[in-house]
Order: C-alpha cells, then structure tokens, then sequence
C-alpha cells in the first residue's frame, strides 16, 4: 500500500499530476481550485520531476498553453472553476477538433455569472453535451471522494492518450475542499521526448527526415473532407461509449428505488441509502464515473427492475436529462436538486424520494 | 464507531489545523476521515468553521448538520451551532468573547477558557492546542499519542520544534478539563 | 516659550459647526468587508467625495471588478454594475457608448485590469473612451487568496510564488500603467497612493481631474493607485504601508506619467 | 494669535483597530483601546486629545472612514 | 405592405436591428456572418438612427459591451459564428444571471474548432442548455428564411426584454449567406433616457434622489440567496416555457411520419415534404421556432399519432434528444444529420425517412 | 564607350552551377492559396530559408495563425500547430516551456497578434518567453474581407469603415510593436518589410536574428513585417506596394525599435 | 412555375450580382426569389457560384442539386455543373478559357462568347451584363424591363450612371443568342 | 574585366502575374506575358533578358517563390 496523507481534492490533484509524470500545468487562480497551482508551486514540481508550472494571464491563455503543449505529445492540464472554464470553451473545441489529448479539471462552483463561490454541480451539461461548438464531446470523470481526485488523474491522462481526446475531471467545491485520506501512488517518470516521439508520432515535435511533417490543426475548409473528420470523432465517441462507462452501485440489487448521482450529490445520497435502508425502504445508488460516457445501457437495465428513479443533483435537473434518455420512460424519473451552493442533505434527499414515490 | 465533530470560531484561531490533527490522528490509528470547511472570498476576521469525521468505516456524507461534538469558539458560532449537537452530545467552549452562554440541558456542556490560559502562558499561538486537549480529555476519540503524532503530520517540518510547547499545551488542555470535572463533581 | 493658549474642551469643539472632515454621504452605511487597514476603503471614499463634490451622483455609473473589490457596489452609493474578471473596461465602453453624457468609471485591481482583462484595458485606452479607470494595484491577488499578480515585485512572495516571484519563470512585474500612456488614447496616466496623508489629497486630486477631463471629453484618464494588501502580503497593516514605500513605490514611483500638453 | 484645537469622532463599532490612523497623526493623538468592540477589534481613541489640531490626516488615511473631525480656532 | 427588399441574411439582421430601435451593435468579424457589422458600416446607423457601432477588439470584449450598455436599459446585439460564440459563453452567462436582456446572433459553421465555414446546425445544445457555466438558458430562435431574420430582431429583443433573459438567434451560414425578398417594417424610435427610465427602472441609468442606486450583479455570496435567485430563473424558464413556444407546422394534420428540423434543414424537410406527398408518404414537418422553450408538448401530442419520428439536423444529433425527451418513447425517433458544413438534400433525406421506417 | 562584353546565352548561363538564387527546400510544393502579389508568401519563404540555413529544421515549430496564413502549415516543411485566433503565443509558450531546446515560433496577422490577441502577445512578451514572434502587419483583417484591424490607418477604408477610419469612434492605430518594446521580456523588437528587394534582404537578417537569440535564451524577438494586403486595400500588387511605401510606412516607419544592448 | 438556375464561374466575373439582377427582377414580378452563394475565405482568384430559384409560390429547400439551367464561365464550373442540369435543361457558356466543350446531348446548349465581346465593346465589366442579355434570351425567366428595373435597384445610387451601358450589354447578349440561334437553324 | 550576366527562370505555371518582380529590377528586363497560364494569370517572362544581371532582386521580392536566378561571369 502506498503512502497515506490527509489532503484536500485539490492538493491531491497537484500531487497526483507530479506522481503520474505530468509534463505541465498551465492554470490561473480561482476560488475554490486555486490550491491546485499553490500546492504545485509550493511543490516545485520542475525540481521534482521536471514538471513545467506557469501561471498563465488568463484562463484562455492556460487552455491554449496546454492545447500547444498537448500537441507536442505532452502530459500537461489546466484547471479552473466555472466562469474560468466557459472561457476555455474555444480552446476546448479547438484541443477535440484537433484530437489532443490533455486533462482539465472543473471544481465546479454555483452559476451562473459570478454567483457563488460555493460547491454546484451546474456544468455538468456544458461539461458532457459540449460547452464549446461544434460535434465533439469530451471523457468526463466525476470523482466523488479525494482518493478518486487524486486517481482519475492518472485515469484521465490514459483515456485522453488513448483516444487523443481532452478529458474533465468535472468535480465541485466540496470535494476541491475537502480533506480525506489519500493512499499516493509511486512517481511514475515523465516521457522522454524519444518516447514521445515513439509513441506519438502524430506530436510536433520537430521535423525529422525519416517522416513528414506534423500538423496539428481542426481546420478543414473542404466540406467533405471536414464531415469525413466529424464521423471520424463520432465513431470514437462510440467506442467510447462501449468501452469506457465507469459506474459504482450501492446496494442496487435488490433496490426498488434508485437514486442516480455523482460527486458530492452520491456521497450524500450513499448516506440517504444507508436511512432508507434502516427504515426499511429498498434504495439504492447507481453513481455515474463517467458522466461521458454515460452508464445509460445499466440504467436502462434497471429501468427493469425499479419502481422509480431519482436524480439528485446540485442544479436545476441537468444529467436527470440522460436518465431519461437512458431509461425511455420505462420507469418513473424524478429530479431532486438544490442550488446556489447548497448541499442538500441525506434527510432531504430521502424525504424528497418518499414525496415522489411512495 | 463514527465520531462528528464541528469545530468553529474565527478565522486565524485555529479552527482548521485542529481538525487536521484529529484527523491525521485518525488516520494514525487507521479510521476513514473527512474534513470538510467552510470557505469563502479571502479576507482577514470572519468566521471559520471545519466539520471532521472520524470513522470505523467507510464515510458516506462528508457534509453533515448534525454533531456528536461541537468545539465552539466564539459567539456567532455558538449561534449557528449550539441546536447542532445531537441530544446527549459534547458542546466545548472558550468563554472568552461569549455573551450567551449554551443553554441546552440535554448535551454535555464544557467550558474551557483556552484563550485565557494561552495568554497566561504567553503562547497564544497554541490557544487552539489547550481546545484540542480539552476535547481529547472530554472525549478519547483518537488516543492522545496519535494526537501528537497526528500533530507532527500536519506540521511541516520547519515548525518541528514548536512541538514541545504545542504537547504542553494540549496537556494543559486535558487538565483544564479534569479541574472542571472535579469542580464539577464537587459542586 | 509659547504664551498660554485657551485648552477647548471636548465639548466646545465637537459642535456640528467645527465638523471638517465626515464620511460623504455618497457611502452607504455598510461596512467595508475588506480587512483592517486594506487601502480599497479609502479609494472608495476619496471615488465617492470626488462624485459628491462634483455632484454627479445622478450620472456616474461604476463597474466593479471581479477583485476584493467585487462588492464596490455596497458601498458607493451610485448606479453600479459587477463587471465579469477583466473585463470593466468593455462594460465600460458599452455603457458609455450610448450614454456619453455620464460619467463612467471603472475600479479594477492588478489582476483584474493587467492579466485576464490586458487586451480590454489596452484597447479602451487605444480608442480613448471617455470614461475613467481607477487601478487598484496591490501587487497580488487579494480576493482569491494571495497569488502573484502580474505587478508582484521580483522576489516577492505569493500564495503561487512561495519561494518569491522568479523572474525567469514567471516574468516581470507589469509596469501597465507606463504602457498604457505611451497610447494615444490615453489623456491622463497618473499613479497615487492613499497611505499617507499627503498622498490622499494628491490622489483625490488625480481622481478628481479624471472626472473633469471624462466632462470635457478628453478621452481615457487612468488613474493607477497603490494599496496595501496586508492580508496577501502577510503583514499588519501599518507595516505593509511601510513595507509599500519601501519596497513596492520605488518600482511604481508615484506622480503623473502623462499630462494634457495645454488645458 | 489664533490657535487651532481638533477632536476626532471614532465609530468604534466600526473602526476595525487596523493602526493606520496613528502615524499619520502628527501629534502622536491616538492609539488603539485595550477594550474590543463586538467585532473583537481594539478600535483607535484619543489617547492624547489636547494635542490634536483637528488637521484631519488620520481622517484621510482611515480605510474605514469612520472617523470624523472637529476643529475650532482657539483664542490665546 | 413594408418595402421589398433583396437582401442577405446577415444584411437583413442589421437593417432589422436599425428599424427596430436599436441602440448598439457590438462585435468583432467572423465568417460567415461578418456581413452584419459590414452592413451596419455602410448605413451608419450613427446617423440614421444614433444608434451606437462599434468593432470591438474581441468577442470577448464585445459580449461585455453588451453587458454594460444593457444593463444601462439599452437595446443592443452583437454578432458572431460558432468559435466567436464560444468566447462569449461566460459574458452570457453572467448577462443570464444579472437577467439582463440583450440579443445574440449565431450564423452557425461547423466545428469542433476552426474547423470549416459552411454552415452548419451543431451548436445546438450549447444554444439550449448552456455553453456557460451555471444553471441558465438563453431564448433561442431558430430563423428558416432571410425574413424570418429580419423578423426575429424585434421578436427577439421583445422577449429579451419581456422576461429580461438574453436571446439568442441561432442562424447558419447558408442562412446568413442567402438571399431573399424581405418585407421592411416602418423604423421605430429609440427609447428616449425619460422612457428607459420608466420602463426599465431597473437599468442602472444614475441614481437619482427618487430611488434607490441600481446594482446590475449575478454575485451572491449569501448561498440561501443564491438558491432564492436561482429558483427565480427556474420559475422564469417554466414561464417561458408556458408562454412562448413557436413553431411551424407544415402538412402535419393527417402525417403518418413527422420531421422535425429547424432553420436550413426545415427548408429542406420542407421540400422533403412535398416530395414524400408526391410519392404518396404523408409526410409532415414541425419546424421548431423557439428551440428553448422547445415544442415539446406539441410533440408529444403528435406522439401519439404518427408512426415514426426523424429529426433532420446539420449535426451528429443534438435536438432529437430533446425530440425523444418530449415523446418519451411513445413512438420511434431517428436522427438524420450531415456534417462538416455539408447540407443535406432533400432526396437523401426522403431516403432516410423510407430506411428508417419504411 | 564601354568594352564589348561577351554576351552569353541562356543556355550558357542556365546550368544548375550558375544557380544563385531558388526556392528553398523548406517551401513544400503546394502553391500558395494567397492573393497574387500578397507579402505573406515572401514572409514564409524568408523565414523557411533561416531555418535553412540555420539548419533547424528537425527543431523547429511553428505556430500558424487564424488569418489568411491560417494554412501556413501547407507551405513550412516543419512542424507546425494551427492556434486558436490569437492564442498563437500562449501554444508557443505551453510548447517552448516544455519543449525548451525547440526553436518556437508564432507567425500571426494584426488582428490575430494585435486585436483578440493581445493580452496573450503582452504576456508572452512580458515574461520574455524564448520564442520568436513573427507580426505579418497589413493594417486590415485580410482573411474575412478586409475588415478594420488595429492597425488600420486614420481616414483607410475597409469593409468595416467604408468612409474611412474614424479616430474618434473606432480609436487609434495601434503600434503594438513600439508597445511591447517597452516590456522588459523582449529582447529584440524591429519592423521590417517585404515589398523591396532591400527590405527583403533586411527582414531576412531580423529573422535570422530571431532565431539566433532564440538558441541563446535570450529572451522574446519581436519582428513586425509589414506587407500588402491589395486585395483588402482593394488595389493592384504593385500599386499597393507603393501605397505601402507613401501611406504605411511612414506611420510605422521601418528598423530596429529595440536591439540588444550588448552581444 | 418555379426556375432553378446556376451562375458559376470565377470571382470578380460578376456572377453573384447577375444572380441578384435576376432575383430583384423576379421580386419586381412579384415572384419568390432566393439567391444561395457558395462563400470562402477571401481571396482574389477561384471560384464563385450562386445557385437562383424564382417561383410563383413559397421556396422550400434554396440549396438544390439540380438546375433548370446553367450559366458556366469557366472550366472548374463547367466540369463541376453540367451534370446537375436536369434532362431538357439549358446550359448557356463562355467559350473564354474552356477547355473542354459541354457534352450532353439531352440538354440545350448555348455558348455566349461575351467576354470576347465585352473585350471589343471596350466595356469588359459589363461582361456578365451580356452574360445575362443572352439568358434572358434564351428564357425569359423575367420580361426584360423587369430585368433593367432589376439591375437599377442592384446598384447604389453612385453608380447609376453606369446603367445605360449595362443597359446595352444585356441587349446585346439577346443579339448574340439571336444569331446563334439563327446560325443554329441554317446550320 | 569580368561583368555578371544573369537568367532567371519562371515556374510560369505557377506565377500568378502580380507584377511585383518588375518594379525589382534594376534593368527592367522583365514583363507580363500576354498569354494566360492554365490558372488564368498572365505570368511573367524576361522580355530584355540580355540586361539580365543575375541580381536576385526579382526573386527576392517574388511572393509566390517561383523565380529561380542564375548568373555568370562573363570575361571581356
Ligand atoms: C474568469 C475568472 N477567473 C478567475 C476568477 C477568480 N478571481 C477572482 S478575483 C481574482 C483576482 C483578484 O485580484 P485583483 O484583480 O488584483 O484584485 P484584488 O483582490 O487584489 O483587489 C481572481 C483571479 C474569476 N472570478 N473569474
Ligand atoms: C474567435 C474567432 N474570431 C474571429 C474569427 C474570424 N477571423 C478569422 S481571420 C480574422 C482576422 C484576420 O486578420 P489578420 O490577423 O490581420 O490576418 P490577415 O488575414 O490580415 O493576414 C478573423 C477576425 C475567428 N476565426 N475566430
Ligand atoms: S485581501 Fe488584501 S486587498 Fe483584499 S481586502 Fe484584504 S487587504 Fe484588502
Ligand atoms: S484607521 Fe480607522 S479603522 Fe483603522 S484604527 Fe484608525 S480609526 Fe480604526
Ligand atoms: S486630526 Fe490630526 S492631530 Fe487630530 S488626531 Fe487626527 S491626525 Fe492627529
Ligand atoms: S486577402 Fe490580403 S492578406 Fe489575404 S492573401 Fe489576399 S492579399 Fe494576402
Ligand atoms: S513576382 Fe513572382 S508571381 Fe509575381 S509576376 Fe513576378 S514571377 Fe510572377
Ligand atoms: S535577377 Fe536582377 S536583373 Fe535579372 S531579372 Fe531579376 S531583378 Fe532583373
Ligand atoms: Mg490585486
Ligand atoms: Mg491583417
């Protein structure tokens, strides 16, 4: 077992970064991430491993820093909270379009427009349906403890140089804030450019005469040609989709109810199962991974089973949407939500679930 | 077993390191922890507060509203948290800079005037420290060896040799509760 | 020695005929949320004198930046909107644009106005708006908790730059304001501080021209001022004010930088 | 001759005992109270009213504008 | 009947935008929709109108000009294509949370990134969901013709101001680009600061002695008044939602299958349409007008009737999610779409139709 | 009278050792989309011919802008990234940082490095990024149809001011390029041209330069080309040129706006 | 009755405003009209093509594959366009520049040698004008006052001198169809 | 003594007649052809290619790079 250490999300996501060989962090300051690029400056990271750390001049600036790091083959992330990450939006469209893989972390915060600093879990639309334009989707992890802040760092790295596709850790307040106990990992060695070259042959890392140069580019002004790339990234949205759902269930298979969430929400709701259980109600919990992909064939699968399901999100009623999609209306769906920061309860959730269903 | 405990008085008081050295000591003796905070825009006064879970077991919600413990260190938390504690649970707090004293009669209510002592030690710093062994005294929920050890973890090493004062201080706190009680008994 | 003067008591003097300096009306009664000693307070108020004395209270509308000083708007008591991160000085065009007869001033801190909002300031002071912007520079994030901004001196420490700021790293404190008077848009460039008595009263001056430059249609005035931001330097506030002439005042001299040729 | 004679007013449940007011003033007039206010704050006080001449610095440094000036020609 | 005029569509948002009152235009140029702010040159609207225009340094910069000058009461636009509208996501986010209204347009090109600039119907869900951050939505319509782009300026801003919410008209670049005979309407005054004041006594115009200062802000710290604000914008939305769904039906009365397209591919379903009639198909094609508020009911309601459903979209399917949201499973729907800026025909979507169900 | 000279014949002087002037290797094959007679070819071929020479080809990046060299990487056998619009220095930094033994460069129009751009070119240049940036100025945005740049003249026309630019409400034309020589980050900052065969020789050795401070970490090199834009200035190449020669330059006047000062 | 037609050839040929003179025509004859170009980025050189539907009743799709008829300026259009005019379709070219003939036999085929002409009348921007004298000719899409009034309300004001000319080209144009015609028929 | 005499070849096919060479050289020895290449430009030729001198002017201000130059020493 690995070392043990008390840290918040977002100092595990620092040191996660160094441990898995990250190249780069290109990141701007904004409450409540902004431990990420403290701890990592506190860290100096470049003496541990050689790991580049800039605080760039905006969150363009740092979207598009690592979008040219990426397309050189390197590791490298950025992150922000909300307002921060709509204006990555471009950049984001740009990094899909020119299939680059990199990480960006979103600690999702209470919207819209400047709203509140406090935890929320309204991106998760703008984070799984494309908040930029265009076709294009990206692997969206939703950590629900530190531990997992810490992991899906490696996780997210692997899929997005797999499938050279950006991914999110879309996490929130709570969880960047929070401390819990984390086992690290070893520290794995950065790649050495003959590596990356080996391994990405695709990446600009200067001419050489045994190969053609490298583009790196979403461009394409021939129509056919542009909607020949767009099936291209819709059929690795597919193989996505088969081979990349991640789900954890509690308690779900004897549940007559089901309640779906992710982050901060399923750890409330992981509590609300524990009260329904004592009270004798069969509940359970389907807690989505990857919100992209999303678990949809298992919900579907429930659907069967279940007597109703509920969505339990810090928003308005956003992933509820897939649920339905997922479920087509085999079974009831219900949205449970709370907004502007709050958390809501496992008392709530529970009592909202009672109202719905029985 | 799963220990609640909301710690909360100012910012710069220590409330947050407090929960930190619980928790490290938690995790010392191999429980599941969470430390969860407040937090909001920077600015200097205003008020703090850290909710900590010490568990056997895996910790479902890290966000909780009600308390086995509540660790109180000035006026406007009492406020917010005095009908937080769950019925037949612990309320510890400084009586400095209190107007309203705790008033509920179905949870153990314990006064420690850490300030005070600090002050009279002339280590203000290690106020929260004297909390802490007070808390520890009332309640064991990590045994005091691992609280030292949880200490040395969170500190960085180039405070290392503030440890000393810190133990004594935390040892100050476990007596303070101990006079109380006696006092207490005596009464 | 000095003959014997008359000793007033407390109650002859505190009359409301000897009152000579009181809080402007034009504050609100909130109290400011910003930390002991932190110099927003007194470019608020000196902001808000300026509007008082001028009495153009019904026409100033402000923007406030996403900073320490987001809530400006509790405060002055004018016509007010919350700018998003860097971005005052478009609001401040939009507003302007089509309604030239009021006064509008911006209020942005270093990270505000000199990183993410670089290419707005440089360009509303390119085109000469006629509007004010008063920069707030206090060489760090306060707001967000004390990171380095592109003003932080070399060396200095920040919640990102622990070790100091490292020139080679992270690049060089931002001299802004000296930028922006080299454009021709610009009519007025001048940079104040509010820690000292005698530095309040050129400062208000400096605020108060902006606004009489802003009536005659002058074009951008840019009024840097320097504030102590005790609480991201990690210093009580009297000795960040003297750390600040130290320190900070010899890299960002205090004076004006660019004048009207004639008036 | 006319001598000028000053008092300052601090709302000391808004002064936030920050310091900045007391090496502005020429005259060594203020320092902080030993008592808080209810926010905790030690707030400023005239420590040494005679001395003030009411020329209003401490007034002009206060980042909490709280403190109001009085002055009076005081005839020998 | 107004003046005849031939005109493109981008012409025809800017001569709109003139007669209708308007009191700024703000944007920065991009293919394929620079003709408004070109047209907008050449009239001078200073002159005709006083209206205010201004080549802003960005898209950023432009959708903050908004901001400002709407929150002082004024009627202004800005204009841009998909990437151009990616960097406006956070001002319009902060525009939907300080509930201001103002207009949006989007001559759509295809994406991810730069991509190409033929037209194309793939910003779809950041329209309706939310490209920004924070639970909010913008009233989106979606034009079919170069009069409905004339037509939708004041419709547009009527809404805008009606639920002071921002609007937005989705376009693409074929409707952009095209031309067609547009009826002009009678020039309309600007509001005068005395009937801003009055109508608006919200904008923040200087604060007189007869009220209290006006603050434009979507910050709130106070989470319980977060949560408040943010149900107030959910109650918005159901409003809106009640009130204002617009769409078109053609040839729906006794449909056995029903297309659903919006802007450029409802033009072309539309020729579909007459051509399955020909062949005998019946056909029908509900042309969305509002794509948020969606025609969702309405939808439902031919759910139970026809036989089959297809959504016809330049996209990889973004609007047949909310096409199945609103059928809930009642009949099948399949998704029809081209990409890359390629424009479907009418033949081939004929084909699709019989594949899918015949 | 002069000597009669030998006259020799093509066939005599054509023969590859006579060879003194062709296409460099580094130029692909493909034709250039540009409009005839547009400077952006001979800006390309100029900067392929140093790394050339400089034999850094299998080192060296490119970053292609959004404008009509948005396809540079059609014509520069090297590696290359095509960068949002205007985030061309941002890619070069997140490259060049992690790449520090690469030779970076970006190649953007005034628009993309002067306009949306500009808070990344500030940055960049202010933190002295080790790259070089090469500024393709033609005073209009070439690529969308001659819309106003920030570079535009006072009283040009272009799509967007038709009756000629307007100081007063579309602001000031922007020399960027004197701008960021006043940061501490550049090291080399200098404008150049491409219309004449003295200039060309000229912007030839201000590349070269570039590159070599490059290899010497010595900081940013800032180098302004200005070239035509005839299809946006709506005139003929040649005509154009001239324009250039009597209308632009004398704004934007050619040489060294910032040398090293010392090697 | 409805009329799809295609004008392709290069830029600056004037094919996008022959499109317009069309529709504004056919709105004079009450008509629906729609006027669909193809766009790119902007440079001098390449092609250019819009693609004219005028109909008595509302226009569905304004982006069509199959043209009633085809008006072809250069050799990158011909061979892009002349499969898309619809059996018993015209297709009225430039010889200027083509290099390969049209083919199609179940077509009717006219070739207007209008920029040779517009050369010897010394007026070559009014190349399209004969283009359009020469389309209306050989179908009377719109009756050729409509035409003229078409091409008044296509031009700004400031150039409004320059109708009688254009005015000249366009009839023309009909002359050239005429005599081919005629050759036609004593061929 | 030796004079320099120069050629220089133009890829016609892909000169796109901009006209920029002319005003490059110094002894004006080149022009615009009459005929067309394939892609409608009339490129340019030497119409004086005895003044030649092999100078590079002309290529060096050529935007689309499509002249190469030769020269030789020419002995009296
Ligand atoms: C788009 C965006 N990025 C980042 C932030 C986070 N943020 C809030 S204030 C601030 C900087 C404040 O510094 P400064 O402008 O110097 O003002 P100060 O607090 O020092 O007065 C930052 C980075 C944000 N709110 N929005
Ligand atoms: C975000 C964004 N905004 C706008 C555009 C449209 N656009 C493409 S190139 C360009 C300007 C080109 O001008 P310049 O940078 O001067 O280059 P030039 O074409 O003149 O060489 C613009 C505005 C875009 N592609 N992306
Ligand atoms: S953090 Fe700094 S700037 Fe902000 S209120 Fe405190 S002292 Fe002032
Ligand atoms: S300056 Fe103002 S706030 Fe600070 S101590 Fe003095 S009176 Fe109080
Ligand atoms: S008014 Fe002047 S003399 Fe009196 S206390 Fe203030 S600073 Fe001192
Ligand atoms: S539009 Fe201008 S910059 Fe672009 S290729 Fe043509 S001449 Fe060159
Ligand atoms: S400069 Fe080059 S492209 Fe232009 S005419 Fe001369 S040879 Fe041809
Ligand atoms: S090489 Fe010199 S002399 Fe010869 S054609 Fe070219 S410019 Fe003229
Ligand atoms: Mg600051
Ligand atoms: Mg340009």
């Amino acid at each position: 077992m690995g070392e043990l250490k008390l840290m918040k999300g977002n100092e595990a996501i620092a040191e996660a970064a160094i441990r898995d060989g990250a190249d780069g962090y290109f990141g701007y300051p904004i409450t409540p991430q902004s431990e990420v690029i403290e701890y990592l400056a506190a860290q100096q990271p470049e003496e541990r491993t050689g790991m580049v750390l800039l605080q760039a001049e905006s969150e363009l600036a740092s979207i598009n820093m690592i979008y040219g790091a990426a397309g050189s083959g390197k590791k490298v992330m950025t992150s922000s909270s909300s307002p921060g990450v709509s204006l990555k939006q471009e950049g984001i469209s740009y990094i899909a379009g020119a299939e680059l893989p990199c990480l960006v972390l979103n600690v999702v915060r209470g919207g819209p427009g400047l709203g509140t600093i406090q935890p929320s879990q309204s991106d998760y639309f703008q984070s799984t349906k494309g908040g930029g334009h265009g076709d294009y989707h990206l692997i969206v992890l939703a950590p629900a403890s530190v531990q997992e802040m810490y992991d899906f760092v490696e996780l997210g790295f692997d899929l997005a140089f797999k499938y050279r596709n950006p991914a999110m850790i879309l996490s929130d307040g709570a969880i960047g804030q929070m401390m819990e106990k984390v086992e690290i990992g070893e520290q794995k060695p950065r790649m050495t450019e003959q590596q990356i070259k080996e391994k990405y042959p695709w990446a600009t890392t200067g001419k050489t005469p045994d190969r053609e140069r490298n583009i790196i580019t979403s461009l394409e002004l021939d129509s056919a040609k542009m909607e020949k790339f767009n099936e291209k990234l819709v059929e690795k949205y597919r193989t996505i989709k088969e081979n990349e759902v991640r789900y954890e269930e509690i308690q779900c298979e004897d549940a007559d109810y089901l309640l779906v969430a992710y982050g901060t929400s399923s750890r409330i709701c992981e509590k609300t199962v524990e009260m329904a259980r004592q009270e004798g109600i069969k509940l359970g919990l389907l807690r989505p991974i990857t919100l992209f992909p999303f678990p949809s064939q298992r919900l579907a699968e429930y659907a069967q089973k279940v007597k109703g399901i509920m969505s339990v999100e810090m928003s308005s009623g956003q992933m509820v949407e897939d649920v339905k999609l997922a479920v087509e209306s085999r079974v009831q769906v219900e949205h449970y939500g709370r907004m502007g920061g709050i958390v809501p309860s496992a008392e709530e959730v529970l009592q909202a679930l009672k109202q719905k269903f029985l | 077993m799963s220990e609640e405990i909301i710690i909360a008085g100012f910012g710069g008081q220590g409330v947050l390191s407090m929960g930190k050295i619980l928790c490290y000591a938690g995790i010392v003796q191999g429980k599941e922890v969470t430390w969860m905070p407040s937090y909001g825009p920077e600015m200097r006064g205003g008020t703090a507060n850290v909710s900590v879970i010490i568990s056997d077991e895996r910790i479902s919600s890290p966000i909780i509203s009600e308390f086995d413990t509540a660790i109180i260190l000035n006026q406007q938390s009492m406020d917010k948290f005095e009908n937080s504690v769950k019925p037949g649970g612990y309320l510890i707090y400084d009586g400095n800079g209190i107007t309203r004293h705790p008033e509920r009669t179905d949870i153990n209510v314990y006064r420690v005037d850490a300030a005070a002592e600090a002050a009279q030690m002339e280590t203000t710093k290690t106020f929260n420290m004297i909390v802490l062994g007070g808390l520890l005294q009332v309640k064991p929920i990590v045994e005091m060896d691992k609280a030292i050890e949880g200490l040395k973890k969170s500190l960085p090493e180039r405070y290392h040799h503030l440890i000393p004062v810190n133990e004594k201080a935390i040892h100050r706190g476990t007596q303070i509760i101990q006079e109380v009680r006696k006092a207490k008994v005596e009464a | 020695m000095a003959e014997q003067q008359q000793q007033l008591t407390s109650e002859d003097i505190i009359q409301e005929e000897n009152l000579v300096f009181d809080r402007t009306q034009l504050l609100t009664d909130n109290v400011f949320h910003y930390c002991p000693g932190c110099g927003h307070g007194v470019a608020h108020r000196l902001i808000m004198e300026v509007v008082e004395e001028l009495e153009v209270q019904d026409k100033a509308i402000g923007i406030a930046p996403v900073g320490c000083s987001v809530l400006a708007y509790n405060y002055m008591d004018i016509d007010m909107q919350e700018a998003a991160h860097g971005r005052a000085p478009a609001l401040a065009t939009g507003i302007k644009r089509t309604m030239p007869d009021k006064y509008v001033f911006t209020y942005q801190g270093d990270g505000d106005l000199a990183a993410i909002g670089t290419a707005e300031t440089i360009h509303a002071c390119n085109r000469g708006e006629n509007v004010a912007i008063f920069f707030i520079n206090n060489g760090i994030y306060g707001m967000t908790g004390g990171q380095m901004a592109p003003t932080t001196l070399e060396k200095m420490k920040s919640s990102t730059t622990p070790y100091g700021r490292n020139i080679k790293q992270m690049g060089n404190p931002l001299k802004i304001t000296e930028l922006v008077a080299e454009l021709p848009g610009t009519y007025y460039v001048t940079r104040q501080a509010v820690h000292k008595p005698g530095a309040v009263r050129k400062a208000k001056k400096a605020i108060k021209k902006a606004f009489e430059y802003q009536k005659l249609e002058k074009g951008l005035s840019f009024v840097e001022i320097v504030i102590n931001c005790n609480s991201g330097w990690k210093m009580e506030p009297v000795d960040a004010n003297k750390w600040m002439d130290e320190n900070f005042l010899p890299y960002y001299p205090l004076g004006d930088i660019k004048v009207p040729e004639k008036k | 001759m006319a001598k000028l004679q000053g008092r300052i007013v601090v709302d000391t449940e808004k002064c936030k005992g920050c310091g900045v007011c007391i090496p502005a003033c020429p005259f060594d007039v203020i320092a902080l109270a030993d008592n808080v206010n209810s926010k905790g704050f030690h707030y400023a006080y005239m420590k040494n009213p005679e001395a003030c001449t009411g020329c209003v610095n401490c007034a002009l440094v206060c980042p909490d504008a709280v403190i109001q000036v009085y002055r009076k020609k005081a005839t020998a």
